[in-house]
């Protein structure tokens, strides 16, 4: 991403910002009206989280069938995204919860889905963590991603008929719900987070090919050295 | 000249690590074929690709019948290989080790027929002895019958010989002897004796 | 000759070659059995006595019992292939599918044997209200294998890795939660609810529809975790 | 708390753990592509 598109996706999150406290008005009918405008912060997070994952599973499949390393780096750099976000995602929920119900966590099926989503990031940093040979760390952790992704559409969707939710379900896509302007501004901000991650995984990409590039330079320098003559009989 | 392997361009790497790099070859039934090189020369690596155990990071190794190309299950059904990395299910007796092989084979072989097989390698006293309790030499048999089970076109032996006594190394000798003449045999070695099994393939060097 | 071999032929014979292995070896049978045995007695003395603990907490608690207990054996089917150096050679004579279909139904059967042993076990020891014992089988039966169709293809990626024991558990515990979080829905049912079918049924199909959904999903990818 | 406090809390939070990541990224990238620079002149 070059300069200018940097400049203005930061424009226009600060802008979107700055509207989320002036222009956006109270949430009547919450506890706490004021609080209660977390969700165009907290929403946008939580819906990154499931793009990051979705762009996981994406290039986790495309990797099993090109096995190209990049399109590994793709996929692990997704799912970090995913995690950072989560992470956000939860605090910021807690933080409205404890505002909104009194406690920072209560078990509502969207809580434990973000969650499992966090476990479903950690096994997968695990298992690449527990894998010495590249190209076979890439396979596994492929293919974990693919097992994980139907395993947490299930939960998801299975979750809401066995917990009651605290979540409202269709308040931002049904014209009759909360003031428009708070579609506007959380959609707003859902745009101008997306245009950071997309900032953030192409920098975290130059990262991984830089130390490609630096491994394969070592390997050139300590090539002569890694055959010992002593070993052939 | 019906059945054919052709290696083309094939090259491995793991991680950085370049482990064979541009090999060409087309071996041709029916014969004996010998890949030679030092330790860690990417003899093993180059004979389980041939055998479809692993994929070449460059090339590919292509299996011809009347040159037509082979699907992987017939690619499969028409490989047996014997190598120190494939060990057999030590719990398991000689007798079902080979139920198992056929059966998974889709072979229809009773087992007054492996019985017959066991009796070729002198195993037939040991058939329900737990392969656990095997001498090395013993277990090398055992491993090639269950390779020539399926009648395979294709036999491939990773240092067939190594840690085997005269009269051992005699039975491979015989059992490349009588394959070559009709099918496809590719030996990995860099023990004298057998390099003379057949005609020199492919030279790795270090 | 007969070469007509399909990938249930080749499964049918992984299937019998494991069990003859394990009834030899008895490895993840004692483990698992073991470990659910030891579990189930220590909850009986920690809860006792049991007649005050709410059916939701027993439902949950079998099940957990239940799925650790799974972790210790179930990824034992791969782990030995790779361990004895049996995989190439099982890699050459099977296909991929024939392998995972085989390894899943045998990981099946040991999680029947689990339940069957631990089941009736922690009704007697922790005295959980019955209702409904012929709804309780088959929620029993479908959730145990439900958990195994989920935790197969995972077995096979952790058998590949280092820190194998500790992996297994870390790996399968998302993909095995939503049968898990269902089938204590539907146990509970089970124990409780009068109109217990009714309750249940819809636990039974979500049940089903995640065996249908994961088996799919792990013979897709179990191709690229078994061949290198 | 203060409700307000609490909404002003929310977007710094994000933004910290945003630029916080950003930052480390481009620390990890300047220090690579020094070390490259460096050692590709050896």
């Amino acid at each position: 991403m070059n300069r200018t598109v940097q400049i203005l996706t930061g424009i226009w999150v600060a802008g979107v910002t700055v509207a989320a406290f002036l222009w956006l008005p109270p949430a009547e009918g919450f506890r706490s009206p004021e609080a209660a405008r977390i969700v165009v912060f907290h929403v946008p997070c939580a819906m990154l989280t499931f793009v990051a994952f979705l762009v996981n599973a994406v290039y986790s499949w495309k990797y099993l069938r090109s096995r190209d390393p990049l399109t590994d780096s793709k996929a692990n750099a997704a799912a970090e995204l995913g995690m950072l976000f989560a992470i956000l995602a939860t605090v910021t929920g807690s933080l409205f919860a404890m505002e909104q119900w009194g406690s920072a966590w209560n078990w509502d099926p969207r809580e434990t889905s973000i969650v499992m989503l966090m476990l479903v990031y950690a096994a997968y940093f695990v298992l690449r963590g527990a894998v010495e040979e590249k190209s076979k760390r890439a396979r596994l952790s492929a293919a974990y991603a693919l097992l994980a992704f139907p395993a947490m559409v299930f939960l998801i969707w299975i979750l809401p008929r066995i917990v009651e939710s605290l979540h409202p379900t269709n308040t931002l896509f049904s014209r009759s719900g909360l003031d428009p302007k708070y579609r506007i501004t959380l959609w707003s901000f859902f745009a101008g987070l997306l245009a950071v991650f997309v900032w953030m995984f192409r920098l975290r990409l130059r990262v991984e090919i830089a130390e490609a590039r630096l491994r394969r330079q070592h390997r050139r320098d300590t090539m002569p050295e890694a055959t010992p003559a002593g070993e052939t009989r | 000249m019906k059945w054919q392997i052709v290696l083309r361009r094939v090259g491995k790497v793991f991680d950085e690590r370049t482990v064979l790099r541009d090999i060409s070859a087309t071996i041709t039934a029916p014969g004996a074929w010998v890949i030679s090189g030092p330790n860690g020369s990417g003899k093993s690596t180059l004979l389980r690709i041939i055998a479809g155990l692993l994929t070449p990071t460059e090339g590919e190794v292509l299996y011809l019948y009347n040159g037509e190309r082979l699907t992987a299950r017939q690619q499969r059904q028409a490989v047996g290989m014997v190598a120190p990395d494939m060990a057999l299910y030590r719990p398991l007796t000689a007798l079902e080790n080979l139920r198992f092989f056929a059966r998974a084979r889709g072979l229809s072989l009773r087992d007054s027929e492996l019985l017959e097989w066991l009796e070729k390698v002198q195993l037939r006293p040991r058939a329900h002895d737990p392969v656990a309790t095997f001498s090395t030499g013993m277990v090398q048999r055992l491993k090639l019958l269950t390779a020539l089970l399926h009648r395979p076109p294709v036999l491939l032996l990773d240092e067939p010989g190594s840690n085997l006594d005269e009269a051992g190394a005699r039975f491979i000798y015989q059992t490349v002897k009588e394959h070559a003449g009709h099918g496809i045999v590719v030996i990995a070695t860099n023990d004298t004796r057998e390099l003379g099994y057949g005609e020199p393939l492919i030279q790795l060097g270090a | 000759m007969n070469r007509s071999s399909s990938w249930a032929h080749e499964a049918i014979a992984v299937f019998a070659k494991d069990w003859l292995l394990e009834l030899r070896t008895r490895v993840a049978l004692g483990a698992v059995v073991l470990f659910a045995v030891t579990s189930v007695v220590a909850s009986g003395f920690a809860l006792a006595p049991p007649s005050g603990v709410p059916a939701e907490v027993k439902a949950a608690l079998l099940w957990v019992v239940i799925f650790f207990a799974a972790v210790a054996g179930l990824s034992r089917v791969f782990v030995v292939e790779e361990e004895t150096r049996t995989a190439d050679a099982l890699r050459l004579a099977v296909s991929s599918t024939g392998v995972f279909a085989g390894k899943l139904a045998f990981n099946a059967v040991l999680m029947w044997t689990l339940c069957a042993i631990t089941v009736p076990l922690y009704l007697l020891l922790l005295e959980a209200p019955l209702r409904n014992a012929s709804l309780l089988v088959i929620v029993v039966l479908l959730g145990s294998t439900a958990l195994a169709c989920a935790t197969t293809a995972v077995g096979a990626i952790v058998a590949k890795a280092t820190m194998r024991g500790a992996l297994f558990g870390v790996l399968s515990f998302p993909v095995a939660l939503p049968p898990l979080l269902v089938v204590i829905h539907a146990t509970k049912a089970a124990w409780l609810s009068d109109n217990a079918w009714r309750v249940a049924a819809g636990d039974l199909q979500v049940l089903s529809g995640f065996m249908l959904v994961i088996v799919p999903a792990s013979v897709l990818v179990f191709e690229h975790i078994w061949s290198e | 708390m203060n409700p307000l406090l609490t909404y002003m809390i929310v977007p710094l939070l994000i933004w910290a753990g945003i630029f916080g990541y950003l930052f480390w990224l481009d620390m990890r990238l300047r220090a690579l592509e020094k070390r490259l620079e460096e050692e590709g002149h050896r």
